[in-house]
């Protein structure tokens, strides 16, 4: 394990911290009404996006769904704009037309993110094809939820891709519900990745919770993609801290949460930056000042984006319907 | 009666037409994405899983294009299946149940069966939800033969509506829109349809036709008081059903006015408003004193950002300029 | 094998040879033009539908496909109204507005045929959820082709169905060729029923061509459905001895097969019929002037339907719209 | 320039945009069903695989959504991929890709990203295909916002529009026709563009309007020589783009004549002609001297029969009648 760059651990940790504090800055704003879109947290999932493009080169694709702001983040998307996007702003990095769910910053290589269900899968095997007809040896990952996995075009994307050797991880985040549904109300069966199996994918599952097995899962994975032994599935066990949209599933002003307090209560203990944080200061690569030093400096960073958003300009009226069709 | 003056919410009104129609006809089964749980599609279902247990109200993972396919099997052998899409959007995963199969199945089968189901749908928009969560898609069913297709605007037509669509015989789309689950209004509590292809006049009027429906109704009702302050006369139509459409109603109005202002909370091009004007421009072109106004939508998908979202969507402003339009 | 009664036996036969005899009176026709509408001719494939209707009830469900006239017939269709509605006609079976493609007797429990690509096969799991809430113990069977196992909602079916519990096979007939595609290119690989498993479905392959053994693996599998262990996922090996569409893959008036010389001989070898005869004869159950004779009374039943069909009228074109909705 | 007269089929037109934007940018690969024989698609796809081998002509499994998604996916990552799907029928699985996805991608990006892909899509009809295999859906997508449509009527346009659509920066949905594929004319061998959106007359006239795309051309035109030995002198447009509409040539012509007749092989209700019956009322009403006539197919899935086939699709005879009609 200590093998590992100090410098890369400290970035682990960062993008990890980062992503925490965004979306936990969400919260207040969200309960006043100062944010009006919906938003996904990520919370408690963010071993996974942090892992994953920690194995990643910037040259290399990733596509998101509702919950992408933790995609984003890690791949290298600006903070700022981020939370500019959420408050609709004209500096958003959608330019307030798409909200928390559209986030996209292509030159990084997020080449998108979309709520429909399962709806961005197909366009990541479309990006593995793209790199493959022009052997530019990217990697394309897709990630999806475990309520994904009932989407037939999830089952399609497979096959195709497969049959194509094409070089894309196909990444779902299993934490284990879909909106109010869990997952034994899904599927009769919880080992998501054996899907991948009859299609001769390459296909296993991990602990999403802990970053650098994460880490270590997708570049094996990408270096098979590399060798044109793609694609590979990877389920990653995981769970949301916070509720379906919103800081809780807030159904009818209740705000309580559909699942046990036993069981989010279990999650909060596997909470993979607490689990990285542990990691660190038992094998003495950070000390528990140098992480707090970080804390501040990355809370400092999201409060300044939103500062910028806050004192951002709405999308002029006018401009309405600017983008239907590039010009 | 006591039960002529009760009122409910519009979203209770549809609750109270799903109840009383599992009771009354064990073909009748829901099934769908959140029909468990307020979480998705408000109170609509509330206590339906109690009562008729999961066997009847069946919530289903996120597939769309199967759990519609299953709906219309079901309906082929003799049910009466409720599927629900929380939003409209999601149903473009399942259109080739709706369209080439339940759509079809009459016609492909000489009549030798059919397939009697609704394919209840809610239009959710606003809130910043942004394009993927936000459209208004009736047209592009209304174009479908085979399918009917309602829109019910108040409580009473949102509970006779949903109870006519479960008795017909042939598969109709049932659109309600969230921002109406709140309208109160009076409901009869008894088992009672208001039929499919009929549309009312709200207000009588003489100086211009104004059609409108579900939503759309509301910020009708408040142009039409607006407009009032300037003697104003408007006859307001409510088609609530698209398909089969109440031409009669139409046509006889604008025999009446001259003049037609078509209100559809939905894109413009190929759109209901546009059919509308065509029929009558078809049927009574030689009534007409003014152009036909159209209000919709931009050719547009739906912003995100609040401020562009005030833009985007009708209100009442649109009509009244609308209708100011085809009375110059 | 002896134990099956020479009865049952005997239907068995007439089963396929009536399926065998109809197809193949349909190619002049169709080459004279006097048949205009596509005909995918079922023949070498007459084992699967004869063996899995034996296995069925009346009241027991099917659904078909583009290629269903076998399916109709032996689940108890009229030939001659099969015959008539390939003609147009309407004394047809849809009245002439379905065609080749729309086949359908609901009272025998043949719920109906289409076209689409694995669009029949949600509406099957819809009438298996249709009998499991009525609790009516019937078994519904999904037919469809190995070139459906490309489309996404065969998953979404397989997994609903296995959630629910219902009383559905799924019937894969796997004739290698999805058009002008051997599945070779269509799938990474070639075991279809492996995809059952991840849903937890009993799945298994067995040999198409052979009737009695059909009819084992589907009553095995009616029983698991009706014990409310289904669904059951049967992949079945079988062979179109005709082109896709009509009587050959007559591609631009070429009339040539895309598929080789040699693997249509040996698949001839194989032939279901031939096979069912040499196993009677073999086993003395028929003497070979029997089978003929059942064949000389076929022959002579699909003769007049043929005759019944071409003399019945036309559907008036004043009655053009008078199905659009049920009235 | 001898090339300026060389006939060729609209198919071979059709195929010849392809080799050339094949060859002339590696960005440009084909996928979908068929693209390696000619059993789906005719001679659309002579020699392309041959040439530009199996990695930029992809032949697929039948996996509509996914082989859609996989393009747009494409197009988002910079190439410029062409889908085909053989039966617009079959395009109902892969609505979500091309709506919710595609037609969106631009607006939702707030122009930072785009997917320029075109859609190409065939209208295979008749030959008692029945209901699931003879639809012409072009309505649906012209509803759509994002999303331009094109049909083009000529081998001149197949080529020129495929070549356009192949370059726009847009989503494009290109139908064709099967019916169309033997037709022969003039076609340049250079690459040339006919531009998306510019309709054209084939026919100056002055006492009636007729709009035709597509197919419905040469019926039109058949009408057009009908009508003239009656002395009666259409002007014929043909649109060849549905979105965006060329509306100023459209009204234009209207100005002249007063009379519209507009024709649109499928289905009536929510149909491209009411959206073109609709503009015209609303911007150039005054100069309309009869109501406008509406040729379109019934509302009614399409039949196996070939006697109702000849009932159920649109000849010359159907634009004569609705001429006259408009002119009495
Ligand atoms: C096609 C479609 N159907 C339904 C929905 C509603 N919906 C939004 S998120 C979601 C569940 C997503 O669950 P999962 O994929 O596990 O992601 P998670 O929210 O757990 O991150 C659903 C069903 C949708 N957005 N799109
Ligand atoms: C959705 C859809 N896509 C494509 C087609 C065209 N098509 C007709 S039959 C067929 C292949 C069917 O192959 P398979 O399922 O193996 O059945 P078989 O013809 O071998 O019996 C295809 C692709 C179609 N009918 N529907
Ligand atoms: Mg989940
Ligand atoms: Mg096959």
């Amino acid at each position: 394990m200590i093998n590992y760059s100090k410098n890369f651990l400290e970035e682990l940790y960062r993008t990890m911290i980062k992503i925490r504090f965004c979306e936990e800055s969400f919260v207040k704003p969200i309960v006043r009404g100062e944010i009006k879109c919906p938003v996904h947290l990520y919370s408690g999932q963010e071993a996974v996006a942090a892992g994953v493009s920690a194995a990643l080169r910037e040259k290399d694709y990733i596509f998101g769904t509702h919950r992408s702001h933790g995609h984003y983040l890690a791949k290298g998307g600006s903070l700022r704009e981020l939370v500019a996007e959420i408050y609709g702003k004209e500096t958003g990095c959608s330019k307030g037309r798409g909200g928390s769910m559209h986030v996209i910053v292509s030159k990084k290589g997020m080449l998108g993110a979309a709520p429909i269900v399962a709806g961005t899968i197909s366009l990541a095997v479309g990006s593995a094809l793209a790199s493959k007809i022009r052997k530019e040896k990217k990697v394309t990952v897709s990630f999806f939820g475990d309520g994904a996995v009932g989407e037939g075009v999830l089952y399609e994307s497979l096959n195709f891709a497969a049959l194509k050797k094409l070089p894309v991880i196909f990444a779902c985040e299993n934490n284990f519900y879909s909106t109010h549904m869990p997952i034994r109300e899904c599927r009769p069966r919880n080992d998501i990745f054996k899907i991948g199996i009859p299609f001769g994918i390459t296909s296993f599952k991990i602990d999403g919770n802990n970053v650098l097995k994460v880490y270590e899962a997708v570049k094996r994975a990408v270096g098979i993609c590399k060798k044109g032994g793609g694609p590979v599935f990877i389920e990653f066990i995981t769970y949301r801290l916070r509720g379906h949209v919103g800081p809780d599933d807030n159904i009818q002003g209740a705000h309580t949460d559909i699942r046990s307090k036993e069981e989010i209560a279990k999650w909060k203990r596997k909470d993979p930056i607490i689990r990285l944080k542990r990691f660190f200061i038992k094998n003495r690569i950070f000390k528990k000042e140098d992480l707090e030093k970080i804390d501040r400096e990355l809370k400092k960073e999201v409060e300044n984006a939103h500062i910028f958003a806050k004192e951002s300009p709405h999308p002029r009226k006018e401009e309405l319907t600017n983008y239907v069709f590039k010009k | 009666m006591s039960s002529k003056s009760r009122e409910l919410p519009y979203s209770l009104a549809i609750n109270e037409a799903l109840h009383q129609m599992m009771l009354a006809d064990r073909n009748v089964f829901l099934l769908g994405q959140g029909v468990k749980s307020p979480w998705y599609v408000g109170n609509t279902v509330r206590g339906l899983l109690k009562r008729f247990g999961p066997e009847r109200v069946i919530d289903t993972p996120v597939s769309e294009n199967a759990v519609t396919g299953v709906g219309v099997g079901a309906a082929i052998s003799g049910m009466r299946p409720v599927i629900v899409h929380p939003r409209m959007d999601f149903m473009l995963y399942a259109m080739d149940p709706i369209i080439n199969e339940a759509a079809n199945w009459h016609y492909m089968s000489g009549g030798n069966s059919s397939a009697p189901i609704v394919f209840w749908t809610i239009i959710n928009r606003g809130g910043e939800q942004a394009a993927q969560h936000s459209q208004a898609l009736q047209a592009m069913f209304t174009h479908i033969p085979g399918l009917k297709v309602v829109m019910p605007a108040t409580a009473y037509d949102a509970k006779g509506l949903f109870i006519a669509a479960i008795k017909d015989d042939n598969p109709v789309l049932y659109i309600d829109d969230r921002w109406l689950y709140n309208q109160k209004g009076k409901v009869p509590e008894e088992i009672y349809t208001v039929p499919i292809g009929k549309g009312v006049i709200r207000k009588k009027g003489r100086d211009v036709t104004v059609v409108a429906t579900s939503y759309m109704l509301s910020e009708a009702n408040k142009a039409v008081k607006e407009l009032e302050k300037d003697k104003i006369n408007v006859e307001l139509i409510d088609l609530r059903s698209l398909k089969p459409l109440d031409e009669n109603l139409l046509f006889s109005s604008v025999r009446k006015t001259g003049r037609l202002v078509v209100v559809d909370a939905a894109w413009k091009t190929c759109g209901i408003a546009a059919e509308i004007s065509a029929r009558v421009i078809e049927n009574v072109f030689k009534y007409l004193k003014a152009p036909i106004a159209r209000v919709n939508l931009p050719d547009s998908p739906a912003p995100a950002s609040s401020i562009l979202e005030k833009e985007y969507y009708l209100r009442d402003k649109d009509i009244i300029s609308a209708v100011r339009k085809v009375l110059r």
